[in-house]
């Protein structure tokens, strides 16, 4: 069988490498390689005969896996191991989206062309590795490749105070990766895990002892949970994303934001059942908090980033909970919130950075009634909001009903809290709306046009998927649900 | 005694030797120019190097072994003085690397230096002293052997005679390096009191037993402190910046890279068989009955602080620093930290995982400081901020250099990378309070990465600033450099390059590497059991 | 064939988008009306059916203790006696509305979007009709929610209208978020506590094949239902404007006059209604949830009309009517005859769109809503005022006029009640008055619009009738309002209100049962009338003496009781204030920590720095403190660590 | 034979290294930093006779052997010192340490 | 108390005083007289502890070799040879770090028997035997130790042509 993962990786690191060296001709090189990417990921989703059962692979419920040999010791034993179940699917699928949105948003970009995309590019290999990692080192070493790209971008392409954000991301994410890679070693030594593969610590975390359970989920919660972003270790997050320039605020809340939320997933949550178990109140409590957080936060900002960058930690928050529910229901709507969001918040991270270069600032309170002037960005404004409020018919509804229905099946009447949050996320989204869209036009500079084509085209790719997905999550559903997760009927 | 048998497997040993004399000789003989005498040494370094690799019994070498294969880590083999180990023969190939790095990067110094003689013959007597502390299995001949690096560093420290700096340099180095040689003796004859022998694999076997606890922790306290000059361990470091500042730069990279880790050597061959010993005889239990203390935890605590305390000074101090020396100087320190992790931990994964970051820091420190050197001499002055848009203005220096400093700040798919995984995934492995090890050695590593990262800033993101520097050779722009390939010559440029290519090979795939490290690691471990 | 419709009205939106497009939008509604007719149709001439067809949107299997008999969540239509109703009244009214809308609309801008948004509105509205499920429900309910807060807004660039549509979405969607809740509640009570009885396997869906679920059939957690009602009553409240979710309706008229009369009149704002009734068909309340529903509608009837007797704007005043009504519907439903609120619906959504279809005319003609710059209008307005009139005697349940059969219905039917549920008096009494209110705001509107020699304020454009476009519509209204009513005595109607009823194991009441009470509050509408005429009639302008003890009264009436202001308090100060001082935390407090930790390391560099001091007896002294250092760690420190962990 | 307290022998060393010690910290010309040094190694070669002296046998031989290494040791080791010295002195002038401070921070 | 036991009192405090002085005095000459008397203090505790052959080369190489070569250094380096030192004084801190470091030293006493031992004599044709045999390598390391220090010295006081 063709090893379509490897040629995926291989054909994002050609791309990658041939956009570093292509100059002023990199966007054709970017472009042509996400549109690659994407007919692959494509062709995986074929191949994916996964529901409902899992074709007899390497690594079992996994699909298209490959394992090689990396360094064999006596008590290391790494492999390059990758392969795909449901899960890792939806986010690779969401990789490729965002990829080939964002070339397209910033087909513009004259600073540095070259290295731009490249670091776009690379951004988007790191993430696909780790969505398809199997093997923790190798998951490691996608994890880490994220950081550094999406480090550069900000800090040179970034706005005014890049090197204080680009810094202050790195240090957060970096010292978070650290704790996670002890909890990882301490999981495959404590368990006596025969190597460092997927298949083989799930065969022996699952067994451990529930103290050393718990304190594993913790530090690999930790580790993950700062690139959630989790309160209260979230304050990197507005700053980078404020900082960073479009292209980067996309890739950083649709994609990065996501890689905590699959390595929960994948390495923490389907590893230490009993981890998860006891730990379960102090995620709650820390997803009501993020939740509450990041959702009053954005009632005050001004900044249109920092609104949308404290949204996404609220409906991290969400997605924090659905996860520590510890329930299939749960997890789908974990996975569905996640996708959902990630094209969701790329989306308004575009009309954010669209509504700056238009009107030179993102100040709310100082720009307004711009329909008028540049109706389709306000539309794009619009579609965005709302989907990110929870429209029915876009895609972050049923994800996030699921969430809630899940949320009802584990907490009852907690569920208050996010529910009675989603007013308050309707709240600041339709004041942005009514003080950025509507009313009469003020502080609209003379020159003001309509956004570029580029810009229009990448952000219709997302309202595209946002509007396809909303009216027919059961494409992603039903691939999500092949996957062999605990609580899943048969497993 | 049969000198045929002897001199086989010392050929490596015989080699060096061979050509300090014959450099010696040039010396007298008047021939000095750098490149002819260049040429000796690494000829020397390089056949020697041949021979250890020959050794450790790598497939297509192995018609070149000078040891049998049945004597390598065999007990008997040897006297009670020296020892073929295999993780000998590994840290011998990594001193002989250095070494080789070092020489072929100063056949690129001026031509018509007249003290080239006595800076190779130097050069080749440290080696050859580090070559026999990695052959050592007794406390007198390790001490011994370590003081031939030592006086042949502290006069290379001091052989550009005719700068201040540089002979500063050597006069602090001097001193602390003789308080601290009378301190290691001294120690060493409190051991030697406690157990009536300096062999270290005998007071292995004896182990705790000797029944002067205090005498015998003391006599490691002085070692500890005797040695740690030599693997610059805070608070003992504090020559080691100024004189890696002070000494010539191809020195400077001979002291990182090289002769330093002699010293850590050192430690895991002094302290490996108490804290293995105690192990092996009670597991679990103490192994001092009667009240006493148990040797090995109190040794591992003692050098776990020891560990920590250096990685996080070290960092903590190179964050401010504005000279590119100086911040590798410390930069250097803080990875002595980590290597004593390996010890600290004592287990045989642990100890392969410190020696691949030795074996990485060879390439990553000594080629940046080759480079370093290099770069100087075009005229490029010692602040960090000298080497503004250097990274834009030379693509190959610049990677280079950029490769260099991210693999000592440990990103994936470098050489140091994977040393960091391999060693914290060995403290990891041990369990137990070594985990907090792990984590204080990754959280440092996460603090070195700001000033990496801001010397790449600086190469990269910052454009050369107005000012003329003194020779004006790069950063005016106008003279270009005299020397060939790319204006390091061709040693310097051979060396960086070898460098390179090893971060970037063993980072990438560094199975045969460790594999090797790792046996070899395991039979030390056995031996001392 | 209906889902092909929704189809159709999903992508007319996208038609719009070529032309001017009103005209194509009307030809859609009416082909949408044509199959709305021709469904009702059906229902009608063979009541009590039930067609269903669904497709699946996703599923998980069955799995113990999760979900015990599976989860699915499904999209499928279902045409039944009270859906058949709905319809009719969603096409008919969208179709008169949207042609109305051609003149109407004439001299706006961004005309296309108006009519997109219109048109998605319908057939969301249909969506939401005919949905077989509580989930596919609450898709469309959202949607209509959505469509509603864009065409509050149309007028976006005037603050008042954004600020409404904002305030509309906002407070609908509290009722929304109940509405969810409710939904899961059940849920939980049928999918996993209850029996294997489908319902929930099937995904909340409301038919059992062809048979409705009855919630009796199923049981369940009492308490659990209480509360999942309540849900539901919370989610009606929020978008049929009760009490106290009504804030947003009044403020709704910010919207162009027709979507007031299409969306804020006849079809969205019952749809709160439609949801109370099919809850209560499908599901089953629990005495508790009705009597709350009781109190909710019979208070909303009267306290919302006490606000429509003193407000100048003509629209407003007809949207606290429509609140007034949906309460008197509230009502009937929550004394369990959700058919006979339904008819309400029915016949309200033809006379109240065709009041403000009049007042539309009205504003259309002289450019202004206040009722007290008006006057004479039906001398050049006679159809106009014609329309209003029949609107106004429908409203105010004057027979024959199709408001009496309803109204008395419910009047009736509560009283029939009151003998078992003796808590219902107070409520019931209310709704009884809010009749006599009801008759006196809208024929004070009436005089005060109509009646007299001419305009009050001389500035007015001089008025006239608008073309044909828009008298059609009205005079298909005013037939609607005189005639649906009477529909009453056709047996099939009975018999479909019936089946509908049925369902609910509640035995219909219709026609004037009790003539007493039908006198009664026929005599109420006619001195509610009476005293319009009164005080208004023939171009008079009463007014409270500023010394009047009712002038506060007034005052309390003209601010709606202050609630609008107490909710602005909540959001603008209360809640704002809060994220300002979350902001405040997190920027100096959180973030704050870790500069302090930043500003630790550069001290502690900087200080750790100067201990490389270049003399080298210093570096000496470092040695030899080291080495004490160590011998510290060795002899003392380390052997008690080490005793402490158990020598090992 | 004579009889000889061990005790007597670890005062006087112990007090040797801390002399040295003393000086090696306090002194500032060279010289005198090689005299504390010498001073402190004269104290670890104490170490290895006394302790010869009391091992007896082969290993007694050992300690004295090293003993012997050590005094040609240490003397090589004055003699690097004092090259140190004289080429610090040609060219400083002086060989107090403490004016030698140009690397530092 | 035995006379040897007596001997080694009076050499020991001897050879504390003379370490102090040589550090103490002002005088670079006096200095190289008190090290001198310190270095042949300690050849005749040696001799005292029947190490004859060390209390030889004791005399030899450090009373002898090592202090004229202090001499030397200080000639070389100063320009009148009866220059006195400036004084230092004794810090607190050097003291205090000297003394705890003599007190940790001193407490292994309690692990040792507080009186009496047997010294043992050794014939020095043994420890030739021993120097050369066995432990022949230290001497061949002390060889190379020499080698370099000669090499790196000539060369670093040469005067360099340059």
């Amino acid at each position: 069988m063709l090893p379509l993962l490897s040629l995926t990786l291989a054909t994002l690191l050609v791309g990658t490498l041939g956009t570093f060296f292509a100059g002023a001709r990199a966007r054709w090189v970017a472009l042509a390689t996400s549109i690659l990417f994407l007919l692959e990921v494509a062709l995986l989703f074929l191949n994916y005969s996964g529901w409902p059962g899992y074709n007899g692979s390497l690594v079992p419920g996994f699909s298209e896996s490959e394992s090689y040999a990396w360094i064999h010791l006596s008590w290391l034993q790494i492999n390059y191991t990758v392969g795909v179940d449901g899960i890792s699917l939806v986010f690779v699928l969401l990789t490729a989206i965002l990829q080939i949105a964002t070339v397209v948003y910033s087909w513009g970009e004259t600073r540095r062309p070259g290295a731009y995309f490249g670091l776009v590019l690379l951004t988007c290999l790191g993430s696909f590795g780790v969505f398809v990692a199997l093997d923790i080192l190798l998951f490691f070493l996608f994890w880490e490749a994220v950081l550094v790209p999406m480090f550069f971008l900000i800090g040179h392409w970034g706005g005014p105070h890049r090197r204080y954000a680009a810094l202050k991301f790195f240090v957060y994410t970096h010292v978070a990766s650290i704790v996670m890679l002890v909890g990882l070693l301490a999981l495959v030594f404590y368990s006596g895990a025969t190597s460092f593969d997927f298949a083989a610590v799930y065969a022996s975390a699952r067994s451990l002892a529930a103290v050393p359970q718990t304190f594993l989920f913790l530090a690999l919660f930790f580790g993950f949970g700062v690139k959630f972003p989790i309160v209260p270790f979230h304050t990197w997050l507005p700053d980078a994303h404020v900082e960073a320039p479009t292209g980067g605020s996309v890739l950083l809340a649709g994609l990065l934001l996501k890689l905590g939320g699959y390595g929960l997933i994948r390495w923490a949550v389907e590893l230490l059942p009993s981890g998860l178990h006891t730990t379960q109140p102090l995620l709650f409590f820390i997803a009501f908090l993020s939740i509450v957080w990041g959702s009053v936060l954005s009632l005050s900002q001004r900044d249109l980033k920092r609104l949308v960058a404290y949204s996404s930690i609220n409906h991290m928050g969400i997605v924090l909970l659905a996860i520590a529910l510890d329930s299939s229901l749960g997890l789908i709507a974990a996975v569905l919130l996640m996708f959902a969001h990630g094209i969701v918040s790329g989306l308004l991270f575009m009309t954010s950075g669209s509504v700056h270069h238009t009107f030179g600032t993102r100040d709310i309170p100082s720009v307004g009634g711009i329909t008028p002037t540049t109706p389709a960005l306000s539309t794009m404004i619009m579609a965005g909001s709302l989907a990110s409020l929870g429209l029915p018919a876009l895609i972050s509804f049923p994800a996030e009903f699921t969430a809630l229905l899940a949320t009802w099946n584990g907490l009852h009447y907690w569920v208050f809290v996010p529910l009675g949050i989603l007013v308050v996320t309707a709240a600041f989204y339709l004041w942005m709306m009514q003080r950025l869209l509507f009313g009469p036009p003020k502080g609209i500079p003379r020159e003001a046009h309509d956004v570029p084509w580029y810009e229009g085209a990448g952000m219709g790719i997302l309202v595209l998927f946002t509007i396809l997905f909303g009216i027919l999550p059961g494409l992603l559903v039903n691939v999500i649900v092949s996957s062999p997760i605990r609580g899943w009927p048969g497993t | 005694m049969d000198l045929s048998s002897f001199a086989g497997p010392f050929l490596p040993e015989i080699l060096l030797l061979a050509g300090t004399l014959l450099v010696f000789l040039f010396d007298v003989l008047g021939v000095r120019t750098t490149e002819r005498v260049g040429a000796v040494a690494v000829g020397a370094t390089a056949l020697a190097l041949l021979f250890v690799v020959a050794d450790l019994g790598f497939a297509p070498l192995t018609f070149l072994r000078t040891i049998p294969a049945g004597q390598l880590d065999a007990a008997a083999s040897g006297t009670p003085l020296y020892a073929f180990t295999s993780l000998g023969l590994v840290f011998q190939a990594i001193f002989l690397l250095a070494t080789l790095l070092v020489s072929l990067a100063s056949l690129s110094r001026p031509s018509r230096d007249r003290g080239a003689p006595i800076f190779f013959g130097l050069l080749q007597l440290a080696a050859l002293g580090m070559l026999l502390v990695a052959l050592a299995s007794d406390l007198i001949f390790l001490l011994l052997a370590i003081e031939v690096t030592s006086i042949a560093t502290y006069l290379l420290v001091a052989y550009t005679r005719h700068d201040s700096r540089s002979l500063e340099a050597a006069m602090k180095m001097y001193i602390i390096g003789a308080l601290s040689t009378t301190l290691s003796f001294f120690g060493a004859s409190l051991l030697y009191g406690a157990y009536q022998t300096t062999s270290l694999l005998a007071i292995a076997r004896d182990g705790g037993a000797a029944g002067f606890p205090v005498l015998v922790l003391l006599g490691y306290g002085f070692l500890i402190v005797g040695l740690a000059f030599k693997a610059t361990l805070v608070p003992f470091h504090a020559w080691a910046v100024d004189a890696y500042d002070g000494a010539p730069t191809d020195v400077t990279a001979f002291l990182a890279g090289g002769s330093k880790k002699v010293g850590l050597f050192a430690f895991f061959l002094i302290f490996l068989a108490p804290i293995l010993f105690v192990r092996a005889a009670a597991p679990g239990g103490s192994p001092f009955t009667s009240g006493a203390v148990a040797l090995g935890p109190v040794l591992q605590i003692t050098l776990s602080v020891l560990a920590v305390g250096t990685m996080t000074l070290g960092n903590v101090l190179a964050l401010l620093q504005k000279e590119m020396k100086r911040m590798l100087a410390y930069s250097s320190i803080s990875q002595a930290g980590y290597m004593l992790i390996g010890i600290a931990v004592g287990t045989a994964p642990a100890l392969a995982g410190a020696t691949l970051q030795i074996f990485a820091h060879v390439f990553m420190k000594t080629g940046a400081f080759l480079l370093v050197a290099g770069v100087t001499a075009w005229g490029v002055g010692p602040l960090i901020d000298d080497w503004k848009g250097l990274g834009t203005r030379r693509p190959f220096v610049g990677v280079a250099f950029a490769l260099m400093l991210l693999s000592l700040a440990g990103v994936p798919l470098t050489v140091g990378f994977v040393s960091k995984f391999v060693l914290f995934s060995a403290a990891v492995q041990a369990q137990g309070y070594f985990v907090w090890l792990a984590v204080a050695g990754l959280l440092n590593s996460a603090l070195s990465v700001f000033y990496y990262a801001r010397v790449l800033r600086v190469m990269y993101f910052e454009e050369p600033a107005a000012r003329a520097t003194p020779t004006g050779a790069v950063a005016g722009g106008s003279e270009p450099p005299v020397l060939p390939a790319g204006g390091l010559g061709y040693g310097r440029a051979t060396a960086i390059l070898l460098a390179v290519v090893l971060i970037v090979a063993v980072g990438v795939y560094p199975q045969p590497v460790l594999g090797a490290i790792q046996a070899a690691a395991t039979h030390f471990v056995n031996l001392g059991a | 064939m209906v889902l092909s419709f929704a189809v159709v009205g999903l992508a007319g939106p996208r038609l719009k988008r070529l032309e001017y497009g009103g005209w194509v939008a009307v030809g859609f509604a009416g082909a949408a009306l044509v199959v709305g007719a021709l469904i009702a149709a059906g229902e009608m001439l063979n009541p009590g059916q039930y067609t269903n067809a669904q497709y699946t949107w996703f599923q998980l299997p069955a799995a113990p203790g999760v979900f015990p008999h599976g989860f699915e969540l499904v999209a499928g239509t279902l045409v039944d006696p009270i859906s058949a109703l709905m319809l009719l009244v969603v096409t008919v009214v969208g179709f008169v509305v949207m042609l109305y809308s051609i003149d109407y609309m004439h001299h706006d801008r961004g005309l296309a979007r108006y009519y997109a948004e219109l048109s998605l509105f319908l057939a969301a509205m249909t969506g939401l009709v005919i949905a077989n499920n509580l989930f596919e429900f609450f898709v469309f309910w959202e949607l209509v929610g959505v469509c509603s807060y864009f065409l509050i807004g149309f007028y976006y660039e005037k603050p008042s209208a954004s600020s409404a549509a904002k305030e509309a979405f906002l407070v609908t969607r509290v009722g929304d978020v109940m509405f969810l809740l409710g939904i899961f509640l059940y849920f939980y009570n049928y999918a996993v506590l209850g029996p294997a009885n489908g319902w929930a396997a099937n995904g909340f869906v409301f038919v059992n094949g062809n048979q409705p679920f009855l919630a009796g059939v199923m049981g369940g957690n009492s308490t659990l239902l209480t509360v999942a009602g309540i849900m539901i009553l919370g989610g009606a409240a929020g978008k049929s404007a009760q009490f106290p979710l009504h804030v947003w309706l009044p403020d709704a008229m910010e919207g162009p006059t027709t979507v007031s009369a299409l969306i804020h009149a006849a079809t969205m704002v019952a749809a709160g209604v439609y949801l109370l009734a099919v809850t209560s068909l499908f599901l089953g309340f629990t005495a508790t949830d009705q009597l709350l529903i009781v109190a909710v509608g019979g208070f909303t009837t009267f306290f919302a009309a006490t606000m429509a007797v003193v407000h100048p704007d003509i629209k407003r005043v007809i949207a606290y009517s429509t609140i007034s009504q949906l309460g008197y519907m509230v009502l009937a439903i929550g004394a369990g005859f959700a058919m006979v609120g339904l008819f309400h619906l029915f016949t309200h959504a033809f006379f109240k769109a065709l009041l403000f279809l009049a007042a539309g005319s009205v504003i259309h003609a002289v450019g202004t809503q206040d009722l007290f710059k008006m006057g004479g209008l039906r001398k050049p307005m006679r159809l106009t005022a014609a329309a209003f009139a029949i609107g106004g005697l429908a409203l105010s349940g004057i027979p024959p006029f199709a408001g009496f059969w309803s109204k008395d219905d419910i009047l009736a039917a509560v009283y029939s009640q009151l003998g078992s549920h003796p808590a219902y008096w107070p409520f019931f009494l209310l709704a009884f008055a809010a009749v006599f209110l009801t008759a006196y705001y809208i024929f004070r509107a009436w005089f005060l619009a109509f009646s007299g020699d001419g305009p009050r304020d001389p500035t007015l454009a001089p008025a006239h009738e608008g073309s044909w476009v828009m008298q059609v519509p009205l005079i298909v209204l005013s037939a609607l309002a005189v005639g649906s009513g009477l529909l009453i005595f056709w047996p099939n109607f009975q018999t479909l209100l019936l089946s509908g009823a049925g369902a609910a194991g509640i035995p219909p009441v219709y026609g004037p049962t009790d003539l007493l009470l039908s006198g009664a509050s026929v005599a109420l509408g006619v001195a509610g009338i009476g005293l319009a005429w009164t005080l208004w009639g023939n171009g008079k302008v009463y007014a409270l003496s500023e010394t009047s003890v009712a002038q506060p009264i007034r005052r309390l009436l003209l601010n709606r009781y202050y609630f609008k202001v107490g909710y602005d308090w909540i959001g603008a100060r209360g809640v704002y204030s809060v994220a300002r001082a979350a902001d405040f935390v997190d920027q100096f407090v959180i973030d704050g920590t870790v500069h302090g930790f930043e500003r630790m390391f550069a001290a502690l560099s900087e200080r750790l720095r100067r201990i490389q001091s270049g003399f080298v007896s210093d570096y000496a002294a470092y040695v030899v403190a080291g080495l004490i250092a160590v011998f510290v760690l060795l002899l003392l420190v380390a052997p008690y660590l080490v005793s402490m962990a158990g020598g090992g | 034979m004579t009889d000889l307290a061990l005790v007597g022998f670890v005062t006087l060393s112990a007090a040797l290294l801390a002399i040295g010690l003393f000086g090696i910290l306090t002194r500032r010309n060279f010289i005198l930093l090689l005299i504390a040094i010498e001073i402190a190694m004269n104290a670890a070669i104490l170490n290895f006779v006394y302790f010869a002296a009391y091992a007896g046998g082969t290993a007694g031989l050992t300690g004295q052997a090293i003993a012997v290494v050590l005094v040609g040791f240490a003397a090589t080791e004055v003699a690097v010192g004092l090259a140190i010295v004289l080429a610090l002195n040609r060219l400083k002038g002086t060989i107090n340490v403490a004016q030698a401070t140009e690397l530092k921070l | 108390m035995t006379l040897a036991e007596l001997a080694f009192v009076a050499l020991a405090l001897v050879a504390v005083a003379t370490a102090i002085l040589s550090l103490l005095v002002r005088e670079l000459v006096h200095t190289i007289l008190w090290i001198a008397v310190f270095f042949v203090d300690l050849s005749a505790i040696y001799f005292l502890l029947d190490a004859p052959f060390l209390g030889v080369l004791q005399l030899g190489v450090y009373a002898g070799a090592v202090t004229v070569l202090l001499l030397f250094g200080i000639m070389v380096t100063r320009k009148r040879i009866f220059s006195r030192e400036a004084a230092t004084g004794i810090g607190a801190v050097p003291l205090a770090l000297a003394v705890v470091t003599f007190i940790f030293v001193i407490s292994v006493i309690g692990e040792f028997p507080q009186s009496g031992g047997t010294i043992h004599a050794y014939a020095p044709a043994d420890l030739s035997q021993n120097l050369f045999n066995v432990n022949g390598p230290w001497l061949l390391l002390l060889g190379l130790i020499m080698l370099g220090a000669v090499g790196g010295a000539i060369y670093l006081v040469r005067e360099g042509r340059e």
